[in-house]
């Protein structure tokens, strides 16, 4: 098989942390905010079907993690999975025309926001089923490894996640084979409406990683620069190869766990939300930049707008793509396949 | 013992239905617990057991982590040492990562150990689409179950039988799936206040009829009602079997009404090829073969995942029209 | 294509037919590796990859830690990245700890993306019983995965299909589970040396007949001739005919031959109620009911788990005789 | 639900290590390899059919543990199973009738090796499936803590099962709850034929006893005190309500994976095993038993002596049992269930 050669973000060293990278990450998380409050809107407003895992809040781990990525490195997402495809480079228009099940949406409407994805950007799909992305996240890797391609996987599950068998059995298989892999646990406290402390014994998922023979590391998935240097650091060392690490990004959603104000059930109080708030990781990243004079407010206004004006076009977009076709029912079960060679 | 029709019945949702068989339940039986994600503080994602844990306590209701083989593993090893546990797997989709605790432990200890087992384990979980879920949050896999020995499967087509079937699942000293649907959630119907059952393994003709047999398994039991409606337009006088128990299947009260009627059609939401209606249509054609003017017809879903645009799922689900289309068609292939 | 059987053929044993096909593959598209518990070092516990490690060395040929979800999986995520696996799922019966990968992920994995996915995946099982293996070693699941939008199954029913359908299902860009069978291993058949494929979905008539059908799954297939020629001292000229691929089922051949003979009997190992068979006398009464003479019987397993004493296991397996029973049995149903 | 009185070890600390406790362990363990190697030899004869894992060169770690065990604490079991149940009181003749598919056998002939079980005696079945054992006893342990009655539940798993996410989520369970179970992971070196560093990153299986908020320990498991020991304490802990405990009992199998020869495949040196021979457990233990005075080596003959009395005529009543009738095969599918109450 033909070595490919492929983009990898260069070499074995985490990229330098330049202005253009830091504007690149705060942009990428402004565009996965608007994008998600958007979402939320046309959700309530019954423009969105089915289910809705939004983002909003975690935005620093997506686009700390991706900004390292090329289109030939892998991810594999969750059910909350539009924060990672907009942060990979997602185009917004075939987002929204998937979440309202068009035809012009990423998977023809056949998908919507729990099976979002770009194969060609590398984004193996959101998934309906926890822990699911653990197994072929390694099956990725190894293909990267296997084809000498130098490419990583990223593989982001929660900390509700981590409790799935699935992802032991793919931690231990990704460090006895050495595999280019980050698992990625984006823990935003809760299992739907369970918290950590009610579902696991212990406090940090990453204690994990010792038990596989891997490098386990904590981050603070509320500020972008630190999930950017960890991330790097793992995605480097993958790069190398060197093998996986798992990277726990202590993170919160501020939404409800499916849509945005939920069923009304307490099971947090809105102090809570409150609190994470004031740590913002927009607005974190903001004021880093204002101080290290990488942005000033105004140029970081005028890039809201410009997103917000985007996501209003991708909506427009959208909304004017057509329904799927019932004769697309049975189309996309199987490859044809060419037959013998 | 079958239903107590006799007292108090009000109306209560299909969702209402299954939290009072389990809360009733519980109050008599202080072996029962139930255990699944997100049903104790939260009380189910789906409201099945909103309230119970003040009722109960955390001992008896109790959230597990998104750990379904431990969740169904525990419930086995519950049952096998004197409890008799209720587990929710929240959406059926969900059973693809708990198999082999349902298949290879639950269903055989029994018979594995020749005898000296004992499995009073119930499995509550959410099947069906129409709510725009998607492919891995619709499925009806009831097929798969049905097909092992040493397993129960019932199906409540309403709240009615939510609730009777539910109860005596939970009564039953052998692993019980209830597949229950969630596009029936909020529907009422009457329901006997009281704690009754509906006898496993019976069917219950819905609506009798002279000319014709339709199988409804589940939410498709109210469709083929609506069928019927339309089709006594063409003259027919359909007779609608809910079979409840889809293992073990009650063919006696099927085989007759087809002897009675001639021509059958069996419906169920589950994709048509290799559904239980394939498994009822090769018995309905083997045991009535000499009755049958025409052949046994099936709806069921076409043969792909199920799409989540509501244009596509709308193509895709079972329905009235899907029933008397297949009827039309059936009667078109009388000899 | 189809085989071709005009070169070279020795006799190969099933188990040599299907190292065959794995090491020829391999030389033939270096994008193809086989991963699996023990296949590597120790050559898979059945023997069917001895030799491939050295050939290819140990990146493509992998040993496995005891975590099926964790290979399936890999599986699903190499071939969704360029590479072409080999998975070996050890017993059939396994397929419960990882069933989600197999049928929410790799069958569904291209619809729900709208079909921007490709999944060249080869799953590869041993199923079946006769050994004395028990419950959790003998099972025949077929009829679950048959069920699951996206997936195809084939089931070879000797040395020679072992080698054909293997191929083919390598080259195949979808999920295809391989079913093979314990009993079958050391059976030798004549095998053409060169890589050929059985293209999948087209049914094989092994043995042409007039008056009767017998349409059997795998090892079924020489229990079936066994029966047929019991039966032909009863004046029956019976049909034999080995689908090979069993999603997608090739009906047109099945109901063709029924057609002609009038009555037929299917026949698998798998637990009768809800197996495969369901799903082909389902077909057959609908597709051709005007040409039945007689109901279509089925023989499988009978609705208990797999027993581990030979006494029992014995009585359990379908069989020639089991074959014969039903056929005639069939023919008394005559009308 | 009554709270029955059970028979428990009596409280909350290990049993003292007396002379009676010390020729108990002994005479497990000699009537485990007494069993196993009579089993051997009946299968290669051609009398047993179907599918044997021995246990000989691991008794030390049936017979620590189970000598603090009653009838009324559960275990669960593996493929390797015949050596829990002989050690856990077993009847030798209804264990010979079932791996020889008899009626008479503890599953009436339908389980054979790999199903064998006593509920009776606690002993919740050997199990086809690896990994299947630490969900049903996370099950039962929840069931003794549940009905109050101070009864631990020990889960017998191997070095190889323990990359199984199975056993992850009951791991993970188990401590959540502090359930009065204990992980103890019979590392043999080997899942089937694949050496331990070849299945996993790491030495020591309790490492991952961390990543789930319990305590993890390593023991000799070739020495029945140790085993004894450590397993004693876990188990004490267990019915103090402190919660789980991971134990390693580092072991080694004589015969292949599958019978005694296996099939002559080379995965490993005679030389290995010759070594590990050196430290065998009986003989181990036979020396400090005379080197203590506990018991002569005459006694010890005369143990053997017995035990092998015992194991032939447990071989002579299976031989006597009945096949099991074709009327037998559709019983036991389903328990007859009263009705409504
Ligand atoms: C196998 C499986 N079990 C349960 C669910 C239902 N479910 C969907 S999301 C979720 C919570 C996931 O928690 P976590 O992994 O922490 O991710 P988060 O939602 O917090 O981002 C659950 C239980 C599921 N989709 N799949
Ligand atoms: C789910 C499952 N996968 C694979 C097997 C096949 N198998 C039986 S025993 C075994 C090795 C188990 O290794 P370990 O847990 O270390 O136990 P040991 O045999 O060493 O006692 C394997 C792979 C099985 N029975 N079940
Ligand atoms: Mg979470
Ligand atoms: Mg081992």
């Amino acid at each position: 098989m033909p070595r490919r050669k492929s983009k990898v973000a260069d070499g074995t060293n985490p990229p330098a942390l330049t202005d253009d990278v830091l504007r690149d990450i705060f942009e990428r998380m402004v565009r996965i905010r608007s994008f998600e409050e958007e979402a939320g809107k046309l959700m309530e407003s019954g423009r969105i079907p089915g289910a809705l895992h939004l983002y909003v809040g975690e935005e620093a781990v997506a686009a700390g993690v991706m900004v390292h990525l090329t289109d030939d490195d892998q991810i594999t997402s969750t059910h909350r999975g539009h924060g990672h495809l907009v942060a990979k480079g997602g185009d917004l228009g075939r987002m929204y025309a998937e979440l309202f099940g068009k035809a012009g949406g990423y998977c023809k409407g056949k998908g919507g926001s729990m099976h979002i994805s770009d194969v060609e950007k590398g984004m193996l799909g959101a998934n309906g089923i926890v822990g699911a992305g653990p197994p072929i996240a390694i099956g990725a890797a190894f293909s990267n490894k296997y084809r000498g391609t130098g490419n990583v996987t990223v593989c982001f599950f929660g900390d509700g996640a981590s409790n799935e068998g699935t992802f032991h059995e793919a931690a231990n298989m990704a460090a006895l084979y050495g595999l280019p892999v980050i698992f990625l646990c984006e823990n935003n406290g809760f299992g739907e409406y369970t918290r950590q402390d009610r579902h696991q014994a212990i406090r940090d998922v990453a204690d994990r990683a010792a038990g596989y023979g891997m490098p386990g590391v904590v981050v603070d998935g509320m500020d972008a620069v630190a999930v950017y240097e960890t991330a790097g650091e793992a995605i480097a060392r993958a790069r190398r190869g060197e093998g996986p690490t798992l990277v726990e990004a202590k993170t919160y959603r501020y939404f409800d766990h499916v849509g945005v104000r939920g069923m009304g059930v307490v099971y947090r109080d809105d102090s809570e939300v409150l609190e994470w708030r004031k740590r913002d990781p927009i607005d974190l990243l903001g004021s880093r930049l204002e101080e290290l004079g990488v942005m000033t407010r105004e140029q970081m206004d005028t890039l809201q707008e410009r997103v917000l004006f985007e996501v209003r076009e991708a909506i427009a977009f959208a909304e004017a793509s057509p329904d799927p076709t019932p004769d697309q029912l049975l189309e996309d079960v199987y490859t044809v396949t060419a037959g013998a060679r | 013992m079958t239903a107590v029709e006799s007292t108090t019945a009000r109306s209560l949702t299909y969702v209402e239905a299954i939290k009072e068989a389990i809360t009733q339940s519980m109050r008599e039986d202080p072996s029962i617990f139930l255990a699944g994600e997100d049903v104790a503080l939260y009380g189910g994602v789906f409201g099945t057991s909103r309230g119970l844990l003040a009722e109960f306590g955390p001992e008896r209701v109790v959230d597990t982590p998104i750990s379904e083989s431990g969740l169904v593993g525990m419930g086995v090893g519950a049952a096998a040492t004197g409890l008799r546990p209720i587990i929710e797997i929240m959406f059926m989709d969900f059973i693809g990562v708990c198999m082999d605790e349902i298949v290879n432990q639950a269903a055989k200890m029994k018979y594995m150990f020749g005898g000296s087992a004992r499995l009073p384990l119930t499995i509550r979980t959410m099947a069906g689409g129409g709510m725009n879920m998607a492919a891995q949050h619709s499925q009806s896999l009831e097929a798969w179950l049905c097909h092992v020995p040493g397993l129960k499967v019932v199906m409540p087509s309403g709240a009615y039988e939510a609730k009777g079937l539910l109860v005596a699942a939970i009564r039953d000293d052998n692993p019980v799936i209830v597949i229950e649907q969630k596009l029936m959630l909020g529907r009422p119907a009457e329901v006997p206040e009281e704690l009754y059952e509906i006898e496993l393994g019976k069917a219950h003709v819905v609506k009798p009829g002279s000319n014709f047999t339709i199988v409804a398994l589940g939410r498709m039991v109210s469709e083929s009602l609506k069928a019927a409606e339309v089709l006594s337009a063409d003259g027919l006088d359909v007779e609608v079997i809910d079979p409840r128990t889809l293992q073990p299947l009650d063919t006696a009260t099927i085989v007759d009404s087809l002897k009675k009627t001639h021509r059958a059609v069996v419906v169920h939401e589950a994709v048509r090829f290799g559904g239980l209606g394939a498994e009822i249509a090769a018995q309905m054609q083997e045991e009535g073969f000499d009755y049958l003017d025409a052949p046994v017809g099936r709806v069921g879903a076409p043969f792909a995942p199920v799409p989540f645009s509501p244009a596509l799922e709308r193509e895709y689900i079972p329905n009235a029209d899907k029933i008397v289309a297949e009827v039309r068609r059936i009667l078109g292939k009388q000899v």
